[in-house]
């Protein structure tokens, strides 16, 4: 098998590099997420054979077994998260090499590559202090990309999402305080093996801080502000990346926190609940819309609470459901947001709905591949989308909490309307006038890249096993806590005598 | 069967001629009650050879010559499936709700024809007939269906069979509020005041006849006269037992003169107001009986 | 009150008080920089917090210098691991705030205030 | 290959390829669309029974009712197809959904499990909104979105009702949950099927549901208007039919109040049936354009099919779906005639129309065999329908039911002859002098489609000894005492060919009459008898506000509108979804800090709650 590690490792080194690229020639700086993302890409198939044996591996660093030390923890559930942010990650490092880079281009390159490597990271930790950094990683990356055009509204998003970025990871690092002053250990194996041991009042204490912290990036209700000004303002890889890794990853240490080391059913169906709200939030806050980005923003919290609801149902039905719900929105977000900043290219920038009505009139390919993201993302078939959302909403019916999903397909009218109205202002017979014939750039390259994304879709739509199966063994492997727990430490708690 | 195919050809000729017999009298009893001395009885058949030899009709295309046959062809066999003086024809391949939906092949033919003519008055005469249609197919309706549950069965023959054995047995007395809601029914299907907007010859130039002259006008007569046989005779086999021959065209003048009567000292409904009357009284009135006969 | 206990009321107390402070100034102050500086204070107050579980009274550092520390560390030095999370933490605390001032440095170049509530122009 | 396997590649290939090649030739892609067509037709006609795919597991199987299903979707998509060659300038995109929404209903109807079962009804939904959506204005983006929001609202009940049901008997696949439904909680097992029929009946277009048909058929393609009305509201019936009678009528629902005989569930979806049929009916008295005036009779007819359904006895069921076969095949050619008009006078508002039957005396004809089979007129195959369903509510009693559905039935003449007389009678409009007559493949699929019409309008019994042994499939009363043309009932019989026959003999009798009278002489139209009021000719075309008089009387019952109730709920979304974006996202960044800290208070209150 291949060493996880290096998941980490290669990118880390490479985007450092980045500015070493650029001293040989400045065009080759673009090249370096490509082949930072292509070798994860790579890495990550060759991993997904063992993600779905239902099997978590540590992976030791520096020879110290855990709970000591600093591990990696390898299991199906964090493969199928890295192979989310590694797919995105993939199409936008491509879309990357015809993108006008904001100055200066080697630091974008490098927090670009940072960015995915802190996501990556939280999904494949087993430590929660390495949980923080690479969370620190991922938000101060994600903080400075968002700023990074330096303009007016790009600095105010980035500070708003610094704000409570900072303030959630804070929390976290609070939460942490008081699980290892409790426990003295910082492997989470271990701490879900020691919990029930905690002061349960602590333990609840530190459960909020971690919904709160994580909240954050998961895009959780109340704590969702920097969202639509994030999604706005940022540049579109960017935007691709918030909403396919950033989120992701939230939402994984989410629940990892929540079923792994906590563990407590109760708080765990308080995500139903905030899934709830938030996705109601999301959905009534895109419906009258007019700016696209802000409503693919507000919609992609609305789809985050969705999957917060599914992971909130406690139950192997709804977590398979929500993983593929996971999937299908980081893929088909993605392919929205590259689609859209390419429609923006033919608009001077303008992304409101009358600047891009009529636009499926001159550009069929490209509206084509927009309603692909579209329909995928109201469930339709043969997208993948149909799938990912039949399994989450039977699996929260069949986990015993009808009344939530009945919610969560009221608040799916919402979706399908404000998307129906998308779809027909951008194939509308009249022309906006502010389209012009052709982009100011080549569009090839991201062509090639929303197609990747969209044959994804289309792909698992069509063929589903292997997605199913995938699903199938991240949620199993993350509700199965026993086997998590035996599979990092297990030589340990034996060496020490109580299984 | 040599004697029923007889009877076929034969009686349409006859209900032809006592229709205009009726038509006659009609005027004939009208007009002595409005004091005036009237034509003869036999003056519409006179009327009707005279249209016939009528030459050079203006003619508005195939269909506009096709809706009167069709209107005359469709009370033919609306005629057909009435038994007549309990000698039944076709009575037994189809029902009441059969001949309620062979009784408008007739007048949709002649709407056809109408609106070929391209006359605006004819149109609206038909929208009118139609607008009165509304109104009293559902008054209709509900008496047909209180006689249905009543007898149990939708065939003539069989509602004819349980009314033998004297006036006693009539349906008129245990369905006495459907036949009275079939009755002014009755009124606006014979086309008589107050029920005679279609006609209107005051507001649209009889309407639908506006643009037929001669034999078109001829077969229109033929297709009345056959109607006012065909719809009262609905009533008679419904509510008054049906009976011999003879007995039969007398109850079926007796109802007929009900409605010369009225008609005789009405004046003219508006037509929304002819529509909302069906849809309030006859039909409350018919809806009681109804539901009298549902649960009894 | 023995002299450990009340070093954990102070350690502890001024944690809590400067995530207090700090979260009062980011609740109420509207200046950014007086923002970043509260979320200094929470994070201080936090890195304290952390440090003080460590602590154990009248150990010292776990440097390993002294033959008597390197044969009982467990029992001499205090937990060094809270230390290292710290430094960690403080690192990283570093580098928001000065991400943060930053971008304040920006939003005052572009918007012409520091005031929190007048910069609006992303909403709804 | 297995026939199940080779049918779905001929539609994806079909529908791929059309829409390749459709871009090099105008005609090439209506013709790869027959081919499929053809093709998969003749495939369905040879399906063996079963077939399950593992993995994902989805299971087909083909009986007699998706055989019925399937022959009319088939049928009536290849004649529509056909008369597509008449419409070259719809996109490739159209004719790709077109074969892909055929597909999916085919697959629909051969779906033996949930999953499969849902999949296909999603597919075909949003298939339908992209032919709507088509060539895309304001009105067709609005009409769409409406379309595509209900077809949303309908398919989560249905995949609501599918997760209770899989929930509860523990199986996804029909079998197992018409095995295992009988041992659902009553609750639950009630108001799964209620759910699904609600869902169905938003494709169904049964009132109160319905109010995205009128917009969505005026907006649609012509030409797949008729198949939107025609074939695709058939599968929300058939979508009711396996919830009513598949899943609900096996044990009768048991416990269930009875009214005449029938249990409660079945007599309140005859009187939403008979309500349907009433309403609808008397809102296309005043409709003024012509795709309006049908979207509502389709509503209508398509009540008398539910009010079928919910009398649910033999009889009933049984006419129901003659219903269904009927209001296909009229509804579908009633389309495609107002489809010809719109084509050659670019228009569907009836009072700019008039006096086409000089210039399109085809269509008029077909005009007339359609409407005499939506009238229910004896000798077409609407009678017979219509007429099993009245027997049928007569004899189980449903009296005030029965009087809303002849009042529909008589309302069908008033619009009928509106349409016609609007359309093809009176003045010749000035702008049509030059109209001609549809096009060879348009007038030759209102052919194909007439013959079935009259040969199951004079022989009934063809199509009742397959609804019989559709019954005797799901073990439901079946009628019985049939011949191949008489149908005889308890309460009474009909024979067609008897009537057919006399009719002819009696048209003799007419045209006999006609040939006694004198010669005609052929006059021009305006030459009309105006009462001396002009001195020359007067252009006057009575088309607009043609039943002005009864809809001032019929005034207080327009203004019950379900309309209102959801404009309602829309305003009122419209605005809490207004109050939480500027509300909630206002901008400032610490209102949001506040957010988070008042978050922070709730969830510790909320734990202090809930017990651990």
């Amino acid at each position: 098998m291949v060493s996880p590690i290096l998941l980490i490792a290669v990118p880390l080194i490479l985007a450092f590099s980045v500015p070493l690229w650029g001293l040989i020639h400045k065009k080759l700086e673009k090249f370096v997420p490509l082949i930072a993302f292509g070798f994860n890409t790579y890495l990550i198939f060759r991993l997904l054979p063992f993600a779905l044996t239902e099997r978590t591996i540590s992976v030791v660093i520096a020879n110290i077994k855990p709970p000591f030390g600093i591990n990696l923890a390898v299991g199906p559930f964090g493969l199928f998260f890295a192979l989310i942010i590694q797919l995105v990650a993939l199409a936008t490092a491509f879309y990357l090499l015809s993108y006008d880079p904001p100055e200066p281009s080697d630091k974008f390159y490098m927090l670009f590559i940072l960015l995915v490597l802190g996501s990556t990271g939280m999904v494949l930790t087993g430590d929660i202090f390495n949980l923080f950094v690479f969370l620190e990683i991922t938000s101060i990356s994600a903080y400075a990309l968002t700023a990074i055009t330096k303009t007016g509204p790009a600095a105010e998003a980035g500070f708003k999402y610094l704000l409570l970025g900072s303030l959630g990871s804070t929390l976290v690092l609070l939460g942490i305080a008081l699980i290892y002053g409790s426990l003295g250990t910082l492997n989470m194996a271990h701490i879900a093996h020691r919990i029930s041991g905690m002061d349960s009042r602590l333990v609840v204490a530190a459960a909020i801080l971690f919904i709160v912290g994580f909240g954050v990036e998961a895009e959780m209700l109340p704590l969702n502000g920097w969202v639509p000004d994030a999604y706005q303002a940022a540049p579109i890889p960017v935007v691709a990346l918030l909403s396919g890794a950033v989120a992701k990853a939230g939402l994984y240490a989410l629940a990892r926190v929540l079923y792994t080391l906590i563990g407590m059913p109760n708080i765990i169906m308080l995500l139903l609940t905030f899934g709830i709200l938030t996705m109601f939030a999301g959905e009534l806050a895109a419906l009258r819309q007019n700016d696209i980005r802000r409503l693919l923003a507000y919609s992609s919290i609305g789809q985050m609470g969705m999957i917060m609801l599914a992971f909130g149902a406690f139950g192997v039905n709804s977590v398979f459901g929500g993983v593929l719900q996971a999937f299908t929105h980081g893929i088909t977000k993605a392919l929205l947001f590259l689609v859209l900043g390419v429609m923006a290219l033919h608009t001077g920038g303008a992304t409101d709905m009358e600047s891009l009505r009529g636009f499926g009139r001159k550009f069929p390919y490209w509206s084509m591949l927009f309603a692909v993201g579209v329909l995928s993302t109201l469930g339709l078939p043969p997208f993948a989308g149909f799938w990912s959302k039949l399994a989450l909403i039977i699996g929260v019916i069949i986990d015993g909490h009808p009344t939530y999903a009945a919610l969560a397909l009221i608040a799916t009218f919402i979706e399908v309307f404000y998307f129906a109205r998308l779809l027909s202002v951008i194939y509308s017979s009249k022309l906006s006038p502010k389209l012009v014939e052709r982009s100011i750039r080549n569009t090839t390259i991201p062509l090639l890249s929303a197609t990747f994304l969209a044959a994804i879709i289309i792909a698992v739509g069509l063929y589903p096993n292997v997605f199913f199966d995938l699903g199938d063994s991240a949620s199993r492997a993350l509700l199965n806590r026993a086997h998590y727990i035996f599979s990092i430490i297990g030589h340990y708690l034996q060496s020490m005598g109580g299984v | 069967m040599t004697g029923q195919i007889l009877w076929a050809i034969f009686m349409p000729i006859l209900v032809i001629i006592i229709g205009l017999i009726y038509m006659g009298l009609a005027r004939k009893i009208t007009a002595r009650i409005h004091n005036r001395y009237g034509p003869p009885f036999y003056q519409n058949i006179i009327d009707v050879i005279k249209l016939f030899s009528k030459k050079d009709v203006a003619n508005h295309g195939v269909m506009f010559s096709l809706g009167p046959v069709i209107a005359v062809a469709g009370m033919v066999i609306s005629l057909l499936f009435i038994p007549i003086g309990n000698r039944p024809l076709l009575s037994f391949n189809g029902d009441i709700i059969v001949l309620l939906y062979l009784l408008v092949i007739a007048p949709l033919g002649m709407a056809l024809g109408v609106g070929e003519g391209a006359n605006p008055n004819g149109a609206i005469g038909i929208a009118r007939a139609l607008t009165l249609m509304l109104g009293y197919e559902v008054v209709l309706v509900i008496a047909a269906v209180a006689v249905m549950i009543h007898a149990g069965s939708a065939s003539f023959m069989e509602i004819i069979r349980q009314q033998q054995g004297g006036v006693a047995h009539w349906f008129i007395w245990p369905l006495f509020l459907s036949a009275l809601a079939t009755d002014i029914a009755l009124q606006a299907i014979l086309g008589e005041k107050p029920f005679d907007q279609p006609i209107a010859p005051h507001e649209i130039a009889s309407g639908p006849m506006v643009e037929y002259g001669g034999k078109f006008l001829g077969m229109l007569q033929i297709y009345h006269a056959i109607a006012i046989i065909v719809e009262t005779g609905i009533f008679v086999n419904l509510f008054l037992g049906g009976g011999s021959l003879v007995w039969w065209f007398v109850k079926s003048f007796a109802v007929f003169f009900v409605a010369l009567l009225i008609n005789a000292v009405m004046p003219r409904f508006r037509i929304g107001q002819a529509f909302k009357f069906y849809w309030t009284y006859p039909a409350a009135i018919g809806l009681v009986g109804l539901i009298i006969v549902a649960i009894t | 009150m023995n002299p450990e206990a009340l070093g954990k009321v102070i350690f502890y107390g001024s944690s809590i008080a400067l995530f207090l402070i700090g979260l009062y100034i980011i609740l109420v102050k509207r200046n950014l920089i007086k923002l970043i500086l509260g979320l200094t204070f929470i994070e201080s107050g936090v890195n304290l917090f952390l440090v003080s579980i460590g602590y154990v009274w009248g150990r010292t550092a776990p440097i390993l210098n002294k033959p008597e520390l390197m044969e009982t560390p467990s029992k001499l030095a205090v937990d060094p691991v809270p230390q290292a999370l710290v430094l960690t933490a403080i690192v990283i605390g570093v580098a928001v705030t000065a991400m943060a001032l930053a971008i304040a440095m920006l939003i005052y170049d572009k918007y012409g205030t520091l005031n929190i509530s007048k910069i609006k122009e992303l909403k709804w | 290959m297995n026939p199940y396997e080779l049918l779905a590649a001929v539609f994806g290939l079909g529908a791929i390829l059309t829409y390749l090649l459709g871009h090099f030739d105008r005609h090439l892609k209506t013709w790869l669309t027959l081919i499929t067509l053809a093709l998969a037709t003749y495939i369905f006609l040879h399906l063996p029974n079963e077939y399950s795919l593992e993995s994902p597991s989805l299971l087909f199987g083909i009986d007699k009712l998706s055989w019925l299903f399937g022959i009319l979707t088939l049928g009536l998509g290849t004649i529509v197809a056909f008369a597509l060659l008449a419409y070259p300038e719809l996109s490739p995109n159209f004719y790709f959904m077109f074969i892909l929404n055929i597909g999916a209903s085919i697959f629909l109807l051969l779906s033996r499990d949930l999953v499969a079962f849902f999949l296909m009804w999603e597919l075909m939904s949003w298939t339908i909104f992209a032919m709507i959506l088509g060539d895309g204005g304001a009105e067709r983006g609005r009409a769409a979105t409406k379309y595509l929001v209900w077809s949303a609202i309908g398919a989560a009940f249905i995949l609501f009702a599918f997760a209770i049901l899989a929930k509860s008997t523990n199986s996804f696949e029909w079998s197992g949950i018409v095995a295992g439904i009988s041992q659902m909680p009553s609750g639950w097992r009630v108001a799964a099927i209620a759910l699904l029929i609600a869902g169905f009946a938003v494709k169904a277009a049964i009132m109160p549901m319905h109010t995205w048909v009128p917009d969505a058929y005026a907006e649609s393609p012509h030409p797949f208007t008729a198949f939107l009305s025609g074939v695709l509201s058939k599968l929300g019936i058939y979508g009711i039919f396996l919830a009513f009678f598949v899943l609900s009528a096996r044990f009768e629902l048991v416990n269930m109040p009875k009214i005449f005989g029938t249990h409660i569930f079945g007599y309140i979806l005859a009187w939403i049936g008979a309500l349907t049929a009433f309403g609808a009916s008397l809102i296309a008295i005043k409709q003024e354009h012509a795709k309006r005036l049908l979207a509502w009779s389709s509503i209508s007819q398509l009540g008398y099919i539910l009010f079928g359904f919910g009398i649910g006895s033999a009889i009933g069921i049984a006419g129901a779906l003659f219903h269904a076969v009927s209001h296909a095949l009229f509804k579908t050619l009633l389309f495609l005639i107002l489809a010809g008009v719109i084509k050659r006078t670019g228009t569907d508002r009836m009072a700019e129309l008039g006096g086409l039957i000089k210039k399109m005396p085809l269509s008029f004809i077909f005009a007339v065999v359609g409407g005499l089979a939506l009238a229910g007129i004896p000798m077409t195959i609407g009678f017979p329908s219509k007429w099993l369903i009245y027997e049928a509510a007569i004899h189980q009693g449903f009296i005030f039911t029965t009087v809303l559905i002849f009042a529909a039935s008589t309302a069908v003449f008033l619009y009928y002859y509106r349409f016609v007389f609007s359309i093809f009678l009176g003045e010749l409009h000035a702008n049509h002098q030059d109209v001609k007559e549809v096009p060879f493949p348009i007038w030759f699929s209102y052919i194909l489609i007439s013959i079935p019409i009259f040969w199951l309008g004079l022989f009934p019994g063809k199509a009742m000894q397959i609804f019989a042994e559709i019954a005797e499939q799901f073990d439901l009363p079946a009628v019985t005492n049939f011949t191949a043309t008489t149908i005889t009932t308890p309460l009474g019989s009909f024979n067609a060919l008897i009537v057919g026959l006399v009719f002819f003999a009696s048209f003799a009798f007419g045209l006999l009459l006609y040939f006694i009278g004198g010669r005609t002489r052929k006059v021009h139209q305006y030459d009309t008898f105006l009462a001396g009021e002009a001195d020359e000719p007067v252009k006057l075309h009575y088309g607009q506000r043609f039943f002005y008089f009864l809809e001032r009387e019929l005034k207080p019952l327009y203004r019950i509108s379900v309309e209102k109730i959801y404009q309602f709920v829309a305003e009122f979304t419209r605005f809490v979804a207004d109050q939480v974006r500027k509300g909630f996202f206002c901008g400032n960044a610490q209102a949001y800090l506040y957010y988070m800290t008042i978050f922070i208070v709730i969830l510790v209150f909320a734990i202090w709650r809930i017990k651990l």
